[in-house]
């Protein structure tokens, strides 16, 4: 059963006289209860992808499109249905925890204020908080709530975002680039973290991210993205260990634990794509296709790939 | 409104990046009407002020007194003051003292702050110190009120008025520089020049002024209207210029008088006065949101 | 061993009372590539700013070529500066956002010899194509660059200086993952063609054990172990207390 | 409580040292300060003044010591409460004068400021809920012009139009209630102006933050994300700017209380400069700075006290 699902998702940024293809065509669905994680590095157009689905674009973003979501276009939903969606039952994660809470707040009024509007008792929405909190290995939550959110670590922090985020219990968690700029210590526990909550809250999550490990370890299904587009999709093993198109194989070489292979050149600017396979002037096996042609995102074993060379070969 | 994504976009590379600095800051100028329609108007002042003296239809200190407290008439488009003074070619060589003046005051507080800022962030320690403390001095006195008192002491005149209002004004540029240059201290791009061998003069003049200066212009900019204000409340006060220099300040305190029975007297030279602050105002605020994309300002028309 | 280009002694840290690190020793061969690994606020990048002299140690001794930097004149110092640079973590602020990358790249030659134009074209250009880069990259501004070009020019830039030692502070954490086997191959390269030596800090040790000789674990504010990664044994370290 | 000793020590360190310059500076002018006590005494009789009347004269107020001994002396009355002089031309301790005048600069600057603040951040709050609407834009253009208009100007176009035409209010006068509306009108339009820009602004930037988006992907309404979240933070640079407006205040006090016929020190500080009433002068500089830097303590401490981020760095 399909809880999302994108077709031919397309988001464009006006820029000077041309505009910026900074998604394009991207399908895909979330079944019910998975972990389905979209790589890319940056620029890549992933983040984007997580916030269109919220409808938090920029107001001159032109997208086009679909996004159904349980049965429900979201594009076509008003703003006072669209609002009751957020945060209920898709809720995001950001991706800077220290700027998603208020500084002039004190911790416990903004976690407790969550269950303000369900109508929830006061004390007992916040023992609901502090049962999460606890949960989410966040100790003495009890003092967490007494402090000011600038007085807590990053890894913290993103706990207590993390332990918001769920108290909505959401039917599908977005978490937009979750360990980006934290300490390896920190990025071992948020790994920790999202492990913890797939397998406890069996949520249907999103992730965004551009670390390879963290995909490995909690995604069931991963999409890579290269330049705005979907390259690959597959269950998460398959693409990390058997992965199928030139730019995810050079993406995982390039790992230092693969090899540190690196990929030559860079990604294409996105005001000007380059004829043919976007990836192809960076692909070592590029051949007289791949400069003519784009190609197409096709099935193939079990999984979708863009590639000429596969049906090459 | 959602500059966080802007900046993350700008980031990642999707929105196109700043090209050519003047080239690129000169087409955002003219993207916008509010600047283009200040610059226009500050050319014109500019103009009107270099050319008052061949542009005035009368000698500003002819005095006429059978012609005394006119209102506008075709004779004298604006009226004449208590004397049967022409009131425009007052106000004509009036906007050339005023933005003189107010040039020059602004000029010599860059100078000045731009220098004890650069000395103060750069060197730090007991220099930044001193510095410092004499910034906060200068910052804790009324602004009008410390150049009365100076003007007080010096008496009226065009040179002790900029130099009044210099003392006032060099603290705000100096405390700005100081904060610009700590932060740039601390940049690779500085410190990779110093590891290179660069002595200080070299790194302060290639890299930290350059990089520094910009909000320094934007406050620059501003400060030439709150200039030509403070010049004109000292005149107003009778305490800026000799009383027979046609100056806006002085021309409303001697038409305030009259202005039971001449009110054109205190209205025009109080219109010519805002007419320059929010020229200045809005070529600030303009410089200020192109230079800097994270403030939110928008065009103020 | 030949002699080391870089060893540091003792060298000890500490504001007021809190002690960032102290008794860190080691020493760097010619062409070779010690990796400094710790934990963020273990005081790995303080270390690398106290050997290019950006940060004064509270006690101990930096000796560059047997000389210690910590006891010259400045006039002495200062001739040796150019011996000894470092690449900085982030590559957005490392260029001058107001300097064409042709510009940064030849500052250093600028300041310290009076080279005219031309020559310092064909300086740029040698030093572009030691680092993999092409001549329209010079010709644009820093925020036109990528982080990974920006990273090629600070390396170029450190190039002209013909240095002996480089500190490499991170100079891969912010850039995406294609990218930093990019970067860390080329300064590979240019440490062949060169045989300059680095000390590349990083929090990560899977790109330590890729390109480093030997690995030093900085923890606690000590140096508790160097692996030799040559050696593929693990040599304790003797904790010199005293 | 060190760092309230280190405050009120620069506090007092300023008010030395502004009161050393004005000292030093006054007495800079050409022209003995005996004549000038003589002038104010014998008016009108100035030519027939005596050598031996200058030199008595000298004695009595020892004006043969060297600057600094004087200084030195009048510091030293000041400090074990004497007095801080006596006016040459009122021949009254300088104390009685401030005392006489302090109330009417105080109720003027009051009321003007209080009307800054409210009108300022209503408006100012006002403008940014409606952003790029036409009342938006009638308000900022109104701002523009409010920060650009001369105070003296405005307050006597004022009295043109309530106290001339409509004959609504007296055109001077010190007392009753009407008789403050126009000169707190005058002196409050630039900083209400001033306080309501920097309102809307950081109130835009601050519903921009993602703290914000956070709190509406919560489900909070409106009115309480206002309230609770943007509100505290928005104030912070507002106060600043308020701090910074009351020296704009206590500067157009000067002129307004001229116009107006307000009996303040103000108007007192201009007269005591024209007839060079040196200690006048001085107690006035004194009083001015000391309320300036006395508000700038006040809105030091209500910055510490909306910003968790000092108070716990």
């Amino acid at each position: 059963m399909n809880l999302l699902e994108i077709r031919e998702l397309s988001v464009e940024f006006p820029a000077g006289e041309g505009s910026v293809k900074a998604v394009s065509r991207v399908s895909f669905d979330i079944r019910e209860g998975e972990t389905f994680g979209i790589i890319g590095e940056s620029g890549s157009g992933k983040s984007v992808v997580g916030l269109a689905l919220l409808r938090l674009l920029p107001a001159n973003a032109r997208v086009s499109g679909n996004i159904c979501f349980a049965g429900k276009e979201l594009f076509f939903l008003k703003p006072s249905e669209l609002r009751k969606i957020r945060g209920k039952r898709i809720s995001l994660m950001p991706q800077n925890p220290a700027g998603a809470l208020n500084p002039a707040l004190k911790n416990g009024l903004q976690i407790g204020e969550v269950f303000e509007r369900r109508g929830i008792e006061k004390k007992e929405g916040m023992k609901k908080a502090l049962g999460l909190m606890k949960k989410l290995f966040l100790q003495d939550p009890e003092k967490l709530c007494g402090l000011y959110p600038n007085q807590l670590s990053g890894g913290m922090r993103q706990r207590l975002i993390a332990a918001m985020s769920l108290s909505f219990e959401p039917e599908l968690l977005i978490a937009d680039e979750p360990t980006k700029g934290l300490d390896p210590e920190a990025r071992a526990g948020a790994v920790e973290l999202f492990t913890k909550i797939k397998n406890e809250y069996g949520k249907t999550m999103l992730l965004i991210t551009h670390d390879l490990d963290l995909a490995h370890e909690v995604c069931d299904r991963i999409a890579v993205m290269y330049a705005g587009e979907i390259v690959e999709l597959d269950e998460a093993s398959k693409i990390l260990h058997s992965p199928g198109h030139p730019y995810t194989k050079g993406l995982i070489r390039a790992h230092p634990r693969n090899g540190l292979v690196p990929l030559s050149g860079q990604s294409p600017s996105r005001i000007k794509l380059p004829e043919g396979c976007f990836f192809h002037e960076r692909c070592r096996h590029a051949a007289v296709e791949c400069s003519r042609r784009h190609p197409e995102i096709q099935n193939h074993k079990g999984g979708r790939i863009r590639c000429h060379l596969q049906f090459l070969q | 409104m959602d500059n966080v994504f802007a900046d993350r976009f700008r980031r990642e590379g999707f929105l196109p990046q700043l090209g050519e600095y003047g080239g690129e800051f000169a087409k955002r100028v003219f993207q916008r009407k509010d600047m283009l329609f200040a610059l226009a108007a500050l050319v014109l002042f500019a103009g009107v002020a270099l050319f008052a003296p061949l542009l005035s239809p009368y000698d500003p200190n002819a005095i006429d007194l059978k012609n005394k407290n006119l209102g506008p008439s075709e004779g004298h488009l604006l009226g004449t003051d208590y004397l049967g003074r022409d009131l425009l070619s007052r106000i004509l060589i009036g906007a050339r003292i005023s933005l003189s003046i107010a040039f020059g005051v602004v000029l010599i507080s860059l100078l000045v702050g731009i220098a004890a800022g650069c000395a103060a962030g750069y060197y730090g320690g007991l220099v930044d110190e001193c510095i410092s403390r004499v910034i906060d001095i200068f910052l804790s006195f009324p602004g009008v009120i410390f150049a009365l008192t100076i003007m007080g002491v010096l008496g009226s005149g065009i040179f002790n008025l900029m130099l009044a209002l210099s003392v006032v004004q060099w603290a705000r540029y100096a405390r700005l520089m100081r904060g610009q240059v700590l932060s740039l201290k601390k940049q690779e791009f500085v410190l990779s020049a110093v590891t290179s061998g660069a002595g200080d003069f070299h790194i302060i003049r290639r890299h930290i002024v350059p990089n520094a200066i910009a909000p320094l212009l934007v406050l620059a900019t501003i400060d030439l209207g709150h200039v030509i204000l403070s010049i004109a409340t000292l005149s107003f006060l009778g305490i800026g210029l000799p009383a027979d220099v046609p100056e806006w300040g002085a021309m409303l305190s001697a038409g305030k008088e009259f202005m039971r029975t001449a009110p054109h007297q205190t209205i025009f030279p109080g219109l010519a006065i805002t007419f320059v602050v929010v020229i200045f105002s809005i070529l600030g605020d303009g410089i200020r949101d192109i230079l800097d994309p994270h403030h939110e300002g928008g065009e103020m028309y | 061993m030949p002699s080391p280009v870089l060893a540091v002694n003792e060298l000890k840290m500490s504001f007021g009372a809190a002690e960032v690190f102290k008794n860190v020793s080691f020493s760097v061969a010619p062409g070779e590539t010690l990796g400094l690994f710790g934990k963020s606020g273990s005081g790995k990048t303080t270390i690398g700013r106290c050997i290019v002299g950006l940060e004064k140690p509270t006690d101990g001794e930096i000796l560059v070529h047997g000389k210690n930097i910590l006891a010259m004149g400045k006039k002495e110092f200062r001739d040796l500066r150019p011996k000894i640079q470092m690449i900085f973590q982030h590559p957005e602020t490392s260029l001058d956002p107001r300097m064409k990358a042709f510009d940064s790249l030849v500052e250093p030659l600028r300041v310290r010899t009076g080279l005219k134009k031309a020559e310092l074209l064909e300086k740029a250009e040698k030093l572009a194509e030691l680092t993999g880069l092409r001549p329209e990259h010079l010709a644009r501004y820093p925020n036109q660059l990528s982080g990974g070009e920006i990273q090629r020019v600070v390396l170029a830039r450190i190039m002209s200086l013909s240095p002996d030692f480089v500190v490499a502070d991170e100079p891969t954490s912010m850039l995406d993952v294609s990218v930093q086997a990019q970067i860390l191959r080329l300064m590979q390269k240019v440490q062949r063609e060169t045989g300059v030596s680095y000390l590349l800090i990083s929090h990560d040790l899977d790109v330590l054990r890729k390109v480093c000789h030997r690995i030093a674990y900085l923890e606690n504010g000590n140096i508790t172990s160097i692996e030799d990664l040559r050696k593929k044994e693990v040599s304790k370290h003797a904790r010199s207390r005293k | 409580m060190r760092y309230f000793l280190k405050r009120f020590g620069f506090m007092a360190l300023t008010v030395f040292a502004v009161c050393a310059l004005t000292f030093f500076l006054m007495n800079a002018i050409p022209g003995g300060t005996a004549e000038l006590i003589l002038k104010h005494t014998f008016v009108g009789l100035e030519e027939s003044a005596t050598e031996e009347q200058l030199n008595q004269i000298s004695s009595r107020y020892n004006l043969d010591d060297p600057l600094y001994i004087q200084f030195f002396r009048w510091v030293k009355a000041a400090v074990t409460g004497e007095g801080i002089g006596t006016s040459y031309v009122f021949r009254k301790p300088v104390l009685y004068l401030l005392a006489l005048r302090l109330p009417a600069t105080i109720q003027l600057a009051g009321a003007s400021m209080a009307i800054a603040v409210l009108a300022g951040v209503s408006l100012g709050i006002y403008s940014a809920l409606r952003e790029n609407r036409i009342s938006d834009h009638i308000l900022r253009v109104a701002t523009l012009f409010g920060v650009s208009m001369p105070c003296f100007w405005v307050a006597l176009l004022l009295i043109l139009v309530f106290s001339l035409k409509l004959k609504l209010v007296p055109v001077a006068g010190y007392g009753s209630l009407e008789n403050l509306f126009l000169p707190a009108a005058a002196l409050s339009l630039h900083s209400m102006a001033a306080v309501m820009r920097v309102t809307r602004t950081s109130m835009l930037e601050t519903l921009g933050q993602e703290y914000i988006r956070f709190a509406k992907a919560k489900g909070l309404p409106l009115r309480k994300i206002i309230s609770r979240h943007a509100l505290k933070n928005a104030m912070l640079p507002v106060v600043t700017v308020i701090g910074f407006q009351m020296g704009n205040l206590l500067g157009g006090t000067i002129v307004i209380e001229k116009i107006f016929a307000w009996p303040g020190i103000g108007s007192l500080l201009v007269d005591s400069i024209s007839a060079r009433d040196l200690p006048v002068v001085q107690g006035c500089v004194l009083a001015i700075v000391s309320m300036f830097l006395l508000v700038n303590f006040l809105v030091d401490m209500l910055y510490t006290h909306l910003d968790p981020r000092i108070r716990y760095g």
